[in-house]
């Protein structure tokens, strides 16, 4: 930073621009101060109007590096001009002018009057940049003093998303934690989930009827969880018809997840020592577009008359128009989606549906080794921590607010800073 | 190999992809990978637009129970690729947009495509009928309350709510159907989205965690899960 | 009861095709309902047709039902109607396409009100997608119904101004800042509209109606909260439920989707008879929407009723 | 044409409805003329968004065409594209038998990508800022709010509550637990029978949309 006369500037001023004079890379950031130094470029020529109308500059310009980036960002942010004022102001905007390694000033922007920050996204690294801001009047233009060169720096840890990484491992341990536990043999209770509860039979029904198994994995591709979520509770459920000997079949709109359910329903069909009753004709690819995939699957269901249909995954409007169809054809059947604004009319026409998490836990539920069920544990712990935050947070906002108790409000800052999410 | 690399590539790609959420400069990464999943998945569209195209030929050649429809399906499929990959009819030749307003492929997509799209949807309100007939009865304790909270909201909705509410007086307003069906929305029922939204939250933790970590791994084929 | 609910003078019968239609529906539901009280299920195709019956035929032959508006509607329309001919009145069409065919009827119906009133009032929007339904609605409803008013005298239109909240942030406190001219190029200075007129602070209601950012959340903040004017706003129906919280301190009122559109137009016409003939899209919008719904309730009703009655069979025997 | 159009739609918007009643060859036709039609447009709209817009382009810049049909140079290859291509081939080994297994490469990254990135959007967005929302004084910040909000900030901050109480899996419904997972279903209902009833009247917006233009545009019924 440079040695400029800094005694008519703030306080803050110069203990800011001594902090990053000895430790410029203090947080990470480095902060440039407007220098004086006077400019007198193209755009500043003023209009030779005998009732010329000339504003006072913007002061206190700083131009500071955005913190926790890759390096693209520069904040800027000055104290408005005195003319620019709320009532019968002189101030019609400001320009915000980018002069790049000791290049041509260039103009990036035009705000309106009250502006006084802009975030210059288009930055990169390794070079420099300074900044000045004109205050534009009705036929002038009035710049301010130029801001010292800063390169935009890249940083290696969002310090700011801290706490999320935090309780995110310590969720995520949880978890590992009672995987371990129950791997070692320690019982783990997990509590009756109806709708799985209900797949055996409904399964062995069709076996019974003689009719095929529907399953519809919602008409999400693979990047989704919710496609995922479906896939791993097809392989339980696959492995279940294969025991039966009950015909599966599986119509998908997206070809990834039509190579995957292959390789899943094959999996299960090797493991239940029956190769040879797999065939690919299980999961047909129809169409990508949601309707079209509604239309065939509805003529499918009509036609093959199902006696179940799970409908696991990712569903929007269509669900009710398949969970309707299904019923009229008298198939049970068992749902599931973390869509919440699907889950009424999944509710409303199925006969078991599975709720959001339900969803996922499905198939740790279904496979009944300890080790997926000790995930299922370690989920309870996020549950646990969430109703505490919320039970605490809502005692100590309310009674922070109502008595005015200055550490009670700070618990409930504190609390609301860990689950603060930027 | 077969069995041990895809665990390992699972592995490592979703622990990458958890810390690019904290490491600046990993920021581009979550687009990178959309790219080639986008990438992946036109690769995998010759598996699906092939397993189409067999499945029909098959009942054609066959001659299953509706085989004359296989011919339409397969024609429809044919001509919307050749309109859209010659850009048949395109005003703005083989360099515009396959979707340029007058080419063939949108013109059959608006006559064709759109009014069979509108209609499908449109079958929700027939739907939406039939199950609230259906479903909306007081068997037990919870479907009552499903029914109340359903019924509640759509005599609000309708010009009956008010009919029947209206002389209560402006102090209690609140009581009025209408304004209860506001309050439902905006309470209990946004009580229970939370739930729902934080359950499904740590739902998604542990199933990724137990594929990221090799426990889940049916879709991998792998027998011995 | 059920066919008592359709023979209310909810309905001004005045059509033979809605009388039949009526009637169908209303002797179907009640042959229904004995058919239920034998505990007989019914078929979903009857359902289905009810539907389409519902639907259809007051799309065929126009049925409206009178609306009563609920409070938070009737608060916007008595405000219009409380202040004296002359006073200015600002509306913002804050909306596209997409949402125009919800919140257009409101701000159709509003103007309306406004100039039947006599007050003077200003157009304007924040939405560069808007300016083309401003000029629609201009042309409709001021400059077709109300040829006598005169532009810049009893209404004037300021068009569009790019900056979203910003703009806002200006003529709280000058409109001639942000706004030199109105759309046509006439200075606000020689309009006689904007004599007294010098920012938000000057005039006696806002009603921004909208379903977007910007829209009526950056009015309340940005303008609202800032003068004492009243306010008061028209939004699309999924956007309702997030603005309740501002009724009724930062909003005087507010119209939620067609429902709210169509019970400020049936308080119009109760109020203004004549205005009837100029069409109220959001009652008409409401007769199948409501017809359907009330076809839903009957079979709910007559679900539960069918149910109870095979409940008891059951546990007769 | 616009004549031809019309009936075309009517005759496509007739024949799903026709399905209402029962299945039919009039629904089996409109049916495969959607399938076939869909999803071929789909392939077309892949094949130049994704693997003409993204890849091709991507990788082999200088082919890029711009709106006049000249050929534009000067933007960088991006050869990390090619690591897409690369999977999307080792996809394609599934139609040889004998290393078909090599494509759950291609499935192992995209099950691995997908979980990773879920896992911790999900997490900051469903779980933090739920709970961080769910966290508000009950009177109002104010201190003022009416009867009425008190009773509503009160029944949200039970009803979340109870409701994560039911998703409760390692513990059994029984006693006081069990009346609280009781009241959280209680309230799930009441969040799904108002969604429901809420929808209705858009899903109805869709058929008069339809029956518009059954009646009106084909068959010029109204006015």
């Amino acid at each position: 930073m440079s040695s400029h006369p800094m005694t008519s500037r703030p306080l803050y001023f110069i203990i800011l621009s001594f902090l990053f004079t000895f430790f410029p890379s203090c947080g990470g950031s480095s902060i440039a101060l407007a220098q004086a130094e006077p400019i007198d470029i193209a755009t500043t020529q003023m209009i030779p109007d005998s009732e010329q109308v000339v504003v006072e500059p913007v002061t206190s310009l700083i131009a500071a590096d955005h913190k926790y980036d890759d390096g693209g960002m520069i904040d800027l942010s000055w104290v408005p001009s005195i003319d620019d004022q709320l009532v019968a102001s002189r101030v019609i905007g400001y320009k915000v002018y980018r002069i790049e390694d000791e290049g041509e000033p260039e103009m990036i922007s035009e705000l309106a009057p009250g502006s006084n920050t802009y975030n210059d996204q288009s930055v990169e690294r390794g070079k420099l940049y300074s900044y000045f801001v004109s205050t534009l009047s009705i036929n002038a233009e009035t710049p301010s003093v130029r801001t010292a060169p800063i390169e935009p720096q890249r940083e290696w840890l969002n310090y700011e998303l801290l706490n999320v990484l935090i309780m995110a491992l310590v969720l995520g341990g949880a978890v590992i934690y009672f995987i371990e536990t129950a791997r070692r043999g320690k019982k783990l209770f997990v509590r009756k989930i109806a709708g799985l509860e209900a797949v055996d039979e409904a399964i062995g029904r069709a076996t019974e009827m003689g009719r095929p198994i529907l399953f519809i994995p919602g008409i999400l591709d693979m990047d989704d969880v919710q496609t995922l979520a479906a896939l791993t509770i097809l392989g339980r459920v696959a492995r279940i018809i294969a025991d039966y000997d009950t015909k599966i079949f599986m119509p998908v709109s997206r070809s990834l997840v039509m190579t995957a359910g292959r390789e899943t329903i094959k999996a299960s069909y090797q493991a239940a020592g029956r190769p040879d009753a797999y065939s690919d004709d299980m999961v047909t690819y129809i169409t990508d577009e949601q309707f079209g995939y509604v239309a065939a699957v509805d003529g499918i269901m009509v036609r093959e008359k199902p006696a179940t249909c799970f409908l696991l995954g990712a569903f929007f409007a269509e669900s009710l128009i398949l969970a309707e169809t299904g019923n009229s054809v008298g198939a049970i059947q068992i749902a599931g989606t973390a869509r919440p604004a699907q889950l009424p009319f999944f509710i409303a026409a199925c006969d078991f549906t599975l709720i959001g998490e339900e969803l996922f836990a499905a198939s740790a539920y279904l496979s009944g080794e300890p080790k997926q069920m000790g995930s299922l544990k370690g989920q309870d712990v996020g549950k646990a921590i969430a109703m505490a935050a919320i039970l605490i947070g809502i005692l100590t906002v309310t009674i922070g607010d109502a008595w005015n108790v200055e550490w009670i409000q700070n618990i409930t800052t504190g609390l609301v800073d860990v689950f603060s999410t930027r | 190999m077969k069995r041990q690399v895809p665990i390992i590539i699972t592995f490592l790609i979703g622990m990458i992809m958890i810390f690019s959420f904290f490491i600046p400069p990993l920021e581009g990464l979550e687009q990178t990978c959309s790219l080639f999943f986008d990438v992946i998945a036109v690769f995998a569209f010759f598996l699906g637009g092939g397993n189409l195209m067999r499945i029909h030929v098959n009942k054609l050649r066959r001659r299953k129970k509706d085989w004359g429809f296989s011919i339409v399906t397969l024609g429809g499929f044919f001509i919307m690729l050749a309109a859209g990959l010659l850009k048949i009819g395109n005003p703005g030749g083989i360099a515009a947009s396959p979707t340029t307003e007058g080419s063939l492929l949108q013109e059959i997509f608006t006559y064709v495509f759109l009014p069979l799209q509108s209609t499908m949807y449109a079958l929700l309100a027939f739907f939406v009928a039939s199950a609230s007939y259906r479903a909306f009865r007081a068997k037990n304790r919870e479907a009552t309350i499903l029914l109340i909270a359903a019924f509640v909201i759509l005599l609000g909705r309708t010009p009956f709510g008010m009919l029947l509410t209206g002389w209560i007086p402006e102090s209690f307003s609140v009581l009025q159907v209408p304004n209860m069906a506001i309050w439902i929305m905006n309470s209990p029922n946004l009580a229970g989205q939370r739930a729902i939204m934080i359950g499904i939250g740590l739902g998604v933790i542990s199933m990724s965690l137990r594929l990221i970590l090799g426990i889940e791994r049916t879709y991998l084929g792998d027998e011995s899960a | 009861m059920l066919d008592a609910a359709f023979s209310i003078p909810l309905v001004a019968l005045s059509d033979i095709g809605r009388v039949i239609s009526l009637m169908f529906i209303g002797a179907g539901l009640l042959w229904i309902l004995i058919r239920s009280l034998r505990a007989k299920e019914v078929d979903r195709r009857i359902v289905f047709l009810f539907i389409f019956i519902a639907v259809a035929a007051p799309i065929l032959f126009p049925i409206t039902f009178q609306e009563r508006a609920t409070l938070i509607v009737r608060k916007v329309f008595d405000k219009v109607e409380s202040l004296p001919a002359g006073s200015k009145v600002l509306l913002a069409f804050d909306f596209d396409p997409a949402m125009a065919p919800e919140v257009q009827p409101m701000a159709d119906a509003i103007s309306r009100h406004c100039l039947t009133k006599g007050h003077n009032v200003i157009f304007m929007t924040l939405w560069a997608t808007g300016q083309a339904l401003l000029t629609q609605s201009l042309e409709r409803v001021v400059k077709g119904e109300f040829p006598e008013n005169r532009d810049g005298v009893d209404y004037i239109n300021l068009g569009f101004k790019a900056g979203n909240e910003n703009v806002l942030n200006i003529i709280v406190t000058d409109f001639r800042m942000m706004f030199p001219t109105d759309v046509n190029g006439v200075p606000l200075d020689s309009t006689s509209i904007f004599d007294d007129v010098r920012s938000c602070k000057d005039l006696d209601l806002i009603i921004s109606i909208g379903g977007g950012k910007p829209g009526v959340k950056e009015w309340v903040l940005y303008v609202g909260d800032r003068v004492n004017v009243p306010m008061g706003a028209g939004v699309a129906a999924v956007v309702a439920p997030q603005l309740y919280p501002y009724y009724p301190k930062q909003l005087l009122g507010l119209l939620g989707g067609v429902k709210g559109a169509a019970e400020y137009e049936s308080e119009l016409v109760r109020q203004y008879p004549h205005l009837e003939e100029r069409g109220t899209p959001g009652l008409r919008m409401m007769g199948p929407q409501t017809l359907a719904h009330m076809v839903i309730m009957a079979f709910i009703v007559i679900g539960n009723i069918s149910f109870f009655i095979s409940r008891r069979r059951e546990r007769k025997r | 044409m616009e004549h031809f159009a019309l009936w075309l739609g009517g005759f496509l918007t007739l024949g799903i409805f026709s399905f209402l009643y029962k299945d039919n060859p009039w629904y089996k036709l409109t049916e495969a003329i959607y399938v076939g039609i869909s999803a071929g447009y789909f392939v077309v709209v892949y094949f130049w968004d994704n693997f003409y817009s993204k890849f091709w382009v991507g990788v082999f810049p200088h082919k890029r065409l711009n709106e006049a049909g000249e050929l534009v140079a000067g933007v960088e290859p991006d050869y990390w594209l090619i690591i897409g291509g690369v999977l999307g081939l080792l996809m394609l080994m599934r139609l040889l038998p004998k290393v078909g297994w090599i494509s759950r490469w291609p499935l192992a990254f995209i099950v691995g990508a997908t979980a990773g990135l879920w896992l911790i959007n999900y997490f900051a967005s469903f779980v933090m800022v739920q709970i961080q929302n769910t966290v508000t004084p009950l009177f109002g910040a104010d201190y003022n709010a009416s009867l009425f909000v008190i009773v509503g900030n009160i029944v949200v901050a039970v009803g979340t509550f109870t409701g994560l109480i039911y998703f409760f899996f390692s513990k059994e419904h029984k006693g006081a637990f069990g009346s609280a997972a009781r009241v959280g279903i209680f309230f799930l209902m009441i969040t799904f029978g108002a969604s429901f009833g809420y929808t209705v009247m858009s899903r109805m917006s869709l058929l008069i949309g339809r029956i518009d233009f059954l009646f009106g545009d084909w068959l010029g019924m109204i006015r």
